[in-house]
């Protein structure tokens, strides 16, 4: 299978400090990866890199064969990423139904359409509070609003940096059995989260990131067997 | 004074608050909608009255002159994006006030050396010169009707473009966060650009329409932006139905403060002191109200959601 | 460098009394007046992102007061400049109190609307000139004695006040006074979640900012020998703004060069041109697009 | 049990038609840790927010300490000893880590308005600081801006921050949020540690953590506390399993 | 060395215009004399006053001294005026106003370095009042913009005009829309109006005046707004309007007819006011010169030169009274059609004779 998304060398940083020294992943079509790590080693980073949201320094990207260097971020999710951003950003000024319609994109021939009602469907709560504004609901639903919005551009390749922040338990156990039944439809994610039990039941592959690099990749099954593996790098 | 007068006085002062709100619209929509203070906006409004004349002067008609100067506004609109407003965005607010500051003085002098510093008129279209006698010697030209009608239409325009439009949803969503919106795969770049030079086309729209019963001179714009101003902050910065309804508001206070306060004032004082203190009043009302409305609704009358 | 600039400016300054004319001595008396003002500004401007656009309203003031108290027999400094400094400090104070209810361009426009009315008040003092302004009999004298009558004493108590504004609003940026304030403008819910109300810090600040630009309009007053409403309008409060941004508003130096290069660039590109604004606008647009600007070039003020 | 710190009584607030606070009792002892738990939207945060007063209750009382401060503005109370951090990180972005709690040291000292010596210069601000940043585990970051650090780490500066207040109430809002595997054990640990020092009231949807600290758990779902008591008995309610728990209980 | 020429005019911002005008009239008299005054080489250094006091001031102290100029001229507005007026006559240069003249320094405050080649401020009025009067209008409504000037002018109209005054209005600076106004003075009934309204005030005026169909019932007299800075943007909005004036581009003096043939040869445009007296300016220092022989050192003498007037003023008659000030005839002015097509004031009808202002006994010159 090859890879829908490839990272080679990938560097990257912050107006001069850099934060990634070489980041290499693969995430095959259809496949889940778990990206884990600690704070601050540069998890999120990565992902923005992926959609040059920092502008990569070095290294290269590659999306369903198509190089990523040089385009402009909204390009680079036109190609099918949807992103579930860290800390939900949310548009406050937008109510939710609004945040859902307003980046909406059509679906790829052959590909479920995510729409409205879908996402409604997912999250009742979201259409209980369609009219309030975006900053005019709790955190959770803010984390509800991020995943649906994502979906809502009929992504090929979904990324969710800690999607279940903030979640209470019931809806959090909801969240991995909608990404397990999308990973059923054909979508590729990548998972940033700190639940790591959660995390292999969804998502095959497992790397962590360590300082910038990935120190370690390999099933996810065998990631949270291994007591030793998964305290060496997350320390629990 | 009579019921009349007051009538005329008030229908004077909706009048005015049309043309104000149609230089404040532009304003609202680039700086409450995609947060740059463009203080070029005046000297927009200003090039719009003087492509106008020129348009006019070459074609011999104001309508088919309107068009030309909306597009020739439009293409320099674009420009201007492109070269100096492009790498505003996101930037800090006072950076962006320096930098339109910089235009307009530039605008200002390109104008008064292309143009010449004595004031020029627009003719004004023969189907629209004719009057309606609204009291005993006093006629009212079918123009302002016109321009009443233009500024309501734009309103309306834009009320439904920022509010039941998917751009609009995307120029508020860009606005507090335009990283996301490309991260969402939406080329909000472009649209940026093309929403400001819509607004500059609207300021030049507002010039040109305004050319026939004002004069046309360098630096009419000047003045006009910080009304402009002051009717945008008191609507709530973003919000068109809070634009609309304070210009009306700061036309009619304007006006009738003008038409009636040294009368009032009288009432109460010596007609002197009165007629001293009376217009000085009423320069500084449109001033008086806007502290007034911040003191009691810090943030305008229809402030944004945030 | 960035050490060193303060005595670099500073000891420039000082030295211009030794080569200069009389005509570029007050061209600079000029720029480091406004240098004043814009120092005060900057202050509460890049400490506070408190934008005032009445700032020149406050120095007018300022002006006024010494015009008035000339014109009433109260020729003296010692008396005209604390009366000037107190005015304008209480119509700050004042007109603080409410404007600072309000953030953002909402207080960049409520200081306009009061910066107006003072504006229109000053145009309608009919005893005072009215729109015509107010011709000063004399400089002021200090102590009874005509020094401020000599350019180049004139020169050194400019450099001299301006000096101490700069290391007043030095100190007071660096201290937990100053750092409030400066926490304020970053995140107010936070600081109030820790037990801090921004408001009174920022009125103290907006008065002392007030009484030192109307520090400036006392001087200012004394140099053209002259005082006019034309003192108090937006647009001169447009400019001081435009002096603290161009020169950056981060630093307390910043608006020194800023003021001190809007009036020498000025005065250069207008005896080439009549129609130096051609190329005094790009400028600033220029200036602008490649910082972080002159700021930048010096380095941002904090000590951490 | 020890005395009752914050009392809650007959607390309502609506937006329009929704009532996100109704009707609700809720103590607080001092030294306890007192859980809050509830579906997304229940009106957790709503809460909060009307303890350290940032929402005005349209009803009801709030105490704390002793006297009423229902209406009291959040800087008031915050200087009587309620201390918080926000569900959403908050900061002071362009400070330094250290700037970030020193400052937050001097307000809780009454020594902000200070004109003439350098805030660096306070020894003792700085060097509390650095002994809470050690805590939280930024020891190393104090120079850095607070902007340049990531999501988890602006937790822990959060908390730092609100500990620097020497707090009688530490109302926390989802601290463990956005914190690794790690670094939610670490704060599991200095949570536990601090207990008894201070008083805390945790919001939180972490429930290993929530059922590790606290004391007592009230549940609150559409605006009402629907059940409260100790943690095995809430975890033995069947309402709260159904609302909120589901397969974590 | 080369005599040097200081000009002080307004030449940023709306009112840019006037100053052009005197910039354009003055420099016009220079190259008609070969670039020479009164026989000597001569530099003019043109700065802009943006209409800022305190920038004049700046300037001045520029020309007196880095440039060292043995003369100022110019300043269009009096606010001007007043800041520069004291740096430069300390300084003992001779300051030859273009067109300010405040009452000030036509009366206690006059100055023996000041002459002013233009009018005093209140005369222009005066000629209405005059006119309004004579003309036995017995209710006039008066409006002018709400500053020093404005209220000048109506007490200069109001000094001979002695009907009722329907009503006063002061409008503010810079006003762009005068219906409120309009309405007003409809609803008075008055039968005439006397207005100031300078600059592009005066052209929204004219326009709006007219579209409200007020031009047909309601005489409009008015001072400094028709004139040849705003009739090209009012056009045959003002066609019948009346403004005063000591001179007019049809003025009948043989000077005059060379004088707006030769500038209208030059810059393409028909001269107002200021460049008359602009042109007249240059031309007076020219003839002080003469006399001195090309000297400036002799302050006394040159002075006297000056005080001779000894040029042919494009007004015709012209001598200086006590206070320096010109004694000259006034007319009342009219919006006329020239045979080109184009429009300009025309003479109506000459209001005073051999005139001197009213300022001038408070002076003690002889
Ligand atoms: N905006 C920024 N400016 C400067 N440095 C930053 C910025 N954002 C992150 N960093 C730095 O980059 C490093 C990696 O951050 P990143 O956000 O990628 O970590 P992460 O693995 O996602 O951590 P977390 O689990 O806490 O979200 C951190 O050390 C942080 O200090
Ligand atoms: N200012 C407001 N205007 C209108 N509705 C609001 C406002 N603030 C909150 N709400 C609504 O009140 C409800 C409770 O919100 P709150 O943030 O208190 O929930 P929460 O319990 O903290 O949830 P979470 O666990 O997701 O953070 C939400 O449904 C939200 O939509
Ligand atoms: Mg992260
Ligand atoms: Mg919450």
């Amino acid at each position: 299978m090859t890879a829908l998304l490839a990272l080679r060398g990938l560097t990257a940083g912050y107006g001069g400090a850099p934060v990634l020294f070489g980041v290499d992943l693969d995430v095959p079509a259809g496949a889940a990866l778990a990206l884990m790590g600690r704070n601050g080693m540069g998890k999120t980073t990565t992902v923005r890199a992926i959609l040059g949201l920092v502008p990569p320094t070095g290294g290269s990207r590659t999306f369903d064969g198509v190089p990523l260097a040089g385009l402009k971020p909204h390009r680079i999710a036109r190609l099918g990423i949807g992103l579930v951003p860290e800390g939900r950003q949310i548009f406050p000024t937008l109510t939710v139904e609004e945040n859902l319609i307003a980046t909406a994109a059509l679906p790829r021939a052959g590909q479920r359409a995510w729409t409205l009602e879908r996402v409604y469907g997912l999250f009742p709560r979201l259409a209980e509070r369609r009219r309030h504004f975006g900053n005019r609901i709790s955190g959770g639903e803010q984390q509800m609003l991020a995943i649906g919005r994502a979906l809502m551009t009929n992504p090929r390749l979904l990324i969710l940096d800690e999607a279940t922040e903030g979640l209470a338990p019931l809806i959090r156990a909801e969240i991995w059995a909608v990404l397990s039944m999308l990973k059923g439809e054909g979508l590729s994610l990548i998972v940033i989260d700190k639940h790591v039990s959660a995390l292999a039941q969804v998502c095959e592959q497992a790397a962590v990131m360590e300082k910038g690099r990935v120190v370690h990749a390999g099933p996810a099954a065998a990631f949270v067997a291994d007591a030793g593996l998964a305290s060496r790098y997350l320390g629990v | 004074m009579t019921l009349t007068l007051l009538l005329v006085q008030i229908l004077n002062g909706l009048q005015l608050g049309i043309l104000l709100f149609l230089v404040a619209a532009g304003l609202t929509l680039v700086f409450g909608v995609m947060d740059v203070i463009n203080l070029a906006h005046g000297v927009q409004y200003m090039l719009g009255a003087y492509l106008m004349v020129t348009a006019t002067a070459l074609t011999g008609s104001f309508w088919l002159g309107l068009p030309l100067a909306l597009a020739a506004a439009l293409a320099l609109g674009l420009v201007l994006e492109r070269l100096v407003i492009r790498p505003l965005y996101g930037r800090d607010h006072l950076e962006q006030v320096l930098a339109t500051f910089g235009i307009i003085l530039f605008v200002n002098e390109a104008v008064k050396m292309t143009w010449g510093s004595a004031p020029l008129a627009i003719p004004m279209p023969e189907a629209l010169s004719g009057s309606v006698r609204i009291m005993d010697g006093l006629n009212y030209p079918v123009y302002r009707l016109v321009l009443i009608g233009a500024g309501l239409l734009v309103a309306g325009l834009l009320y439904v473009l920022v509010t039941r439009t998917r751009t609009g949803m995307l120029l508020r969503a860009g606005a507090t966060n335009a990283p996301m919106v490309s991260a969402l795969g939406v080329d909000i770049a472009g649209l940026f650009a093309r929403i400001f030079a819509f607004g500059a086309m609207l300021a030049a729209f507002a010039g040109a329409m305004a050319g026939p019963i004002l004069s046309v001179e360098p630096g009419m714009g000047d003045g006009l932006l910080i009304l402009a101003f002051v009717v945008i902050v008191i609507g709530g910065i973003g919000s068109i139905r809070g634009a609309f309804v304070a210009a009306l508001m700061v036309g009619l206070i304007d006006t009738l403060g003008r038409s009636f306060l040294t009368d009032i004032l009288k009432l109460v004082m010596s007609a002197s002191a009165a007629s001293a203190a009376g217009p000085a009043l009423a320069s500084m009302s449109v001033y008086l109200l806007m502290a007034l409305v911040l003191f009691f609704r810090p943030r305008g009358l229809f402030p944004a959601p945030a | 460098m960035r050490r060193l600039l303060p005595f670099l400016l500073f000891g420039a300054l000082a030295a211009v009394p030794l080569f200069a004319d009389a005509f570029t001595l007050s061209l600079v008396a000029r720029g480091m007046i406004f240098a004043l003002a814009a120092v005060s500004l900057g202050f509460i401007l890049g400490q506070g992102a408190l934008v005032s656009f009445g700032h020149a309203a406050v120095m007018g003031i300022g002006a006024y007061a010494v015009g008035i108290l000339m014109e009433e027999g109260g020729r003296d400094a010692l008396v005209s400049f604390p009366v000037a400094m107190a005015a304008a400090g209480l119509f700050a104070l004042a007109t603080g109190a409410v404007s600072l209810k309000t953030r953002g361009v909402y207080f960049i426009m409520i200081t306009l609307a009061f910066g107006q009315m003072a504006f229109f008040v000053a145009q309608s003092l009919s005893a005072y000139g009215g729109d015509d302004g107010l011709t000063l009999a004399a400089r002021s004298t200090v102590a009874g004695q005509r020094w401020l009558k000599d350019p180049k004493i004139f020169h050194f108590t400019v450099l001299g006040l301006l000096v101490a504004t700069v290391l007043t609003c030095h100190v007071l940026a660096a201290s937990p006074f100053g750092r409030v304030l400066a926490a304020g403008k970053e995140n107010e819910r936070r600081l109030r979640a820790l037990g801090v109300d921004p408001y009174p810090y920022r009125l103290l600040a907006f008065t002392i900012a007030g009484a030192l630009a109307g520090l400036s309009g006392a001087l200012y007053a004394n140099l053209a020998e002259f005082v006019s409403p034309a003192y108090l309008s937006w647009h001169r409060s447009g400019e001081l703004i435009v002096m603290v941004v161009a020169g950056g508003a981060g630093t307390v130096l910043g608006p020194v060069i800023g003021a001190l290069g809007v009036v020498l660039v000025e005065e250069g590109l207008s005896r080439l041109t009549e129609h130096w604004r051609i190329l005094f606008g790009p400028l600033l647009v220029l200036l602008v697009l490649s910082r972080g600007g002159l700021s930048a070039l010096f380095g941002r003020r904090r000590d951490g | 049990m020890a005395e009752v710190l914050l009392e809650i009584s007959g607390l309502a607030k609506a937006y329009g038609a929704l009532h996100v606070t109704a009707g609700v009792d809720l103590s607080v002892h001092s030294g306890e840790i007192h859980a809050l738990i509830g579906p997304n939207g229940a009106g957790k945060t709503t809460l909060v927010a009307q303890i350290a007063g940032e929402v005005m209750p349209d009803a009801g009382a709030i105490r704390f300490a002793g006297s009423d401060i229902t209406r009291l503005p959040v800087h008031r109370r915050a200087r009587r000893g309620l201390a918080r951090s926000f569900q959403i990180t908050s900061v002071f972005p362009g400070f330094t880590v250290r700037e970030n709690v020193a400052l937050a040291v001097m307000a809780a000292r009454g020594r902000t308005f200070r004109l003439l010596r350098p805030a660096s210069a306070d020894r003792e601000a700085n060097a509390q600081a650095e002994l809470l940043l050690a805590e939280v585990g930024l020891a190393g970051r104090s120079r850095v801006a607070a902007s340049g650090l990531s999501h988890g780490e602006k937790r822990a500066l959060e908390l730092a921050m609100g500990l620097a207040a020497r707090p009688r109430l530490l109302l926390l809002d989802e601290p463990m949020a956005g914190t690794g595997p790690t670094e939610s054990a670490a704060m599991v640990a200095l949570l536990e540690r601090l207990k008894r020092q201070y008083a805390i009231l945790l919001v939180e949807h972490d429930m290993e953590a929530v059922f590790r600290l606290a004391d007592r758990i009230s549940v609150l779902v559409a605006g009402r506390i629907i059940a409260c008591g100790t943690p095995d008995e809430v975890r033995a309610d069947d309402r709260v399993k159904a609302a909120y728990l589901g397969e974590e209980a | 060395d080369p005599v040097k020429v200081g000009l002080v005019s307004t030449l940023s911002g709306p009112s840019a215009v006037l100053g052009q005008h005197m910039r354009d009239g003055f420099l016009l008299a220079v190259k008609e004399l070969g670039g020479k005054l009164g026989g000597q080489e001569t530099e003019v250094v043109v700065v802009d006053d943006e209409l800022k006091p305190d920038i004049a001031v700046q300037k001045v102290k520029g020309l007196l001294e880095r440039d060292k100029v043995d003369f100022v001229a110019g300043v269009v507005f009096s606010n001007v005026m007043g800041a520069v007026a004291k740096p430069v006559t300390a300084s003992e240069t001779f300051l030859i106003s273009g067109n300010a003249g405040p009452s000030t320094i036509a009366g206690a405050g006059c100055n023996p370095f000041f002459f002013s080649a233009s009018y005093q401020n209140d005369q222009n009025h005066e000629v209405l009042g005059q006119y309004a009067q004579s003309k036995g209008y017995k209710k006039v409504v008066l409006m002018a913009p709400n500053y020093q000037a404005g209220k000048d002018s109506l007490a200069g109209f109001k000094r001979y005009y002695k009907g009722e005054v329907a009503d006063e209005i002061y409008t503010q600076l810079g006003q762009l829309d005068f219906s409120a106004e309009l309405a007003k003075i409809a609803a008075a009934k008055p039968d005439a109006v006397f207005t100031f309204m300078p600059g592009g005030m005066g052209v929204n005026l004219v326009k709006q005046y007219r579209q409200a169909g007020l031009a047909e019932t309601t005489p409009f007299l008015s001072a400094f707004t028709v004139d040849e800075t705003t009739l090209p943007a009012t056009g045959e909005a003002a066609l019948g309007f009346y403004s005063g004036a000591a001179w007019a581009p049809n003025l009948d003096v043989p000077a005059n007819k060379t004088f707006v043939a030769a500038f209208e040869k030059e810059y393409g445009y028909i001269p107002a006011l200021y460049a008359a007296q602009g042109y007249d300016a240059a031309k007076l220092i020219d003839s002080a010169l003469k006399a001195t022989g090309g000297k400036t050192a002799d302050k006394a003498a040159l002075r006297a030169a000056l005080k001779k007037a000894d040029f042919s003023s494009v007004r015709g008659d012209f001598k200086f009274n006590t206070n320096q000030f010109p004694i000259q005839n006034f007319y009342l002015v009219k919006v006329g059609k020239r045979g080109d097509g184009k429009v300009e004031t025309m003479v109506a009808e000459k209001i005073f004779s051999n005139y001197g202002d009213a300022y001038a006994e408070k002076c003690d010159m002889k």
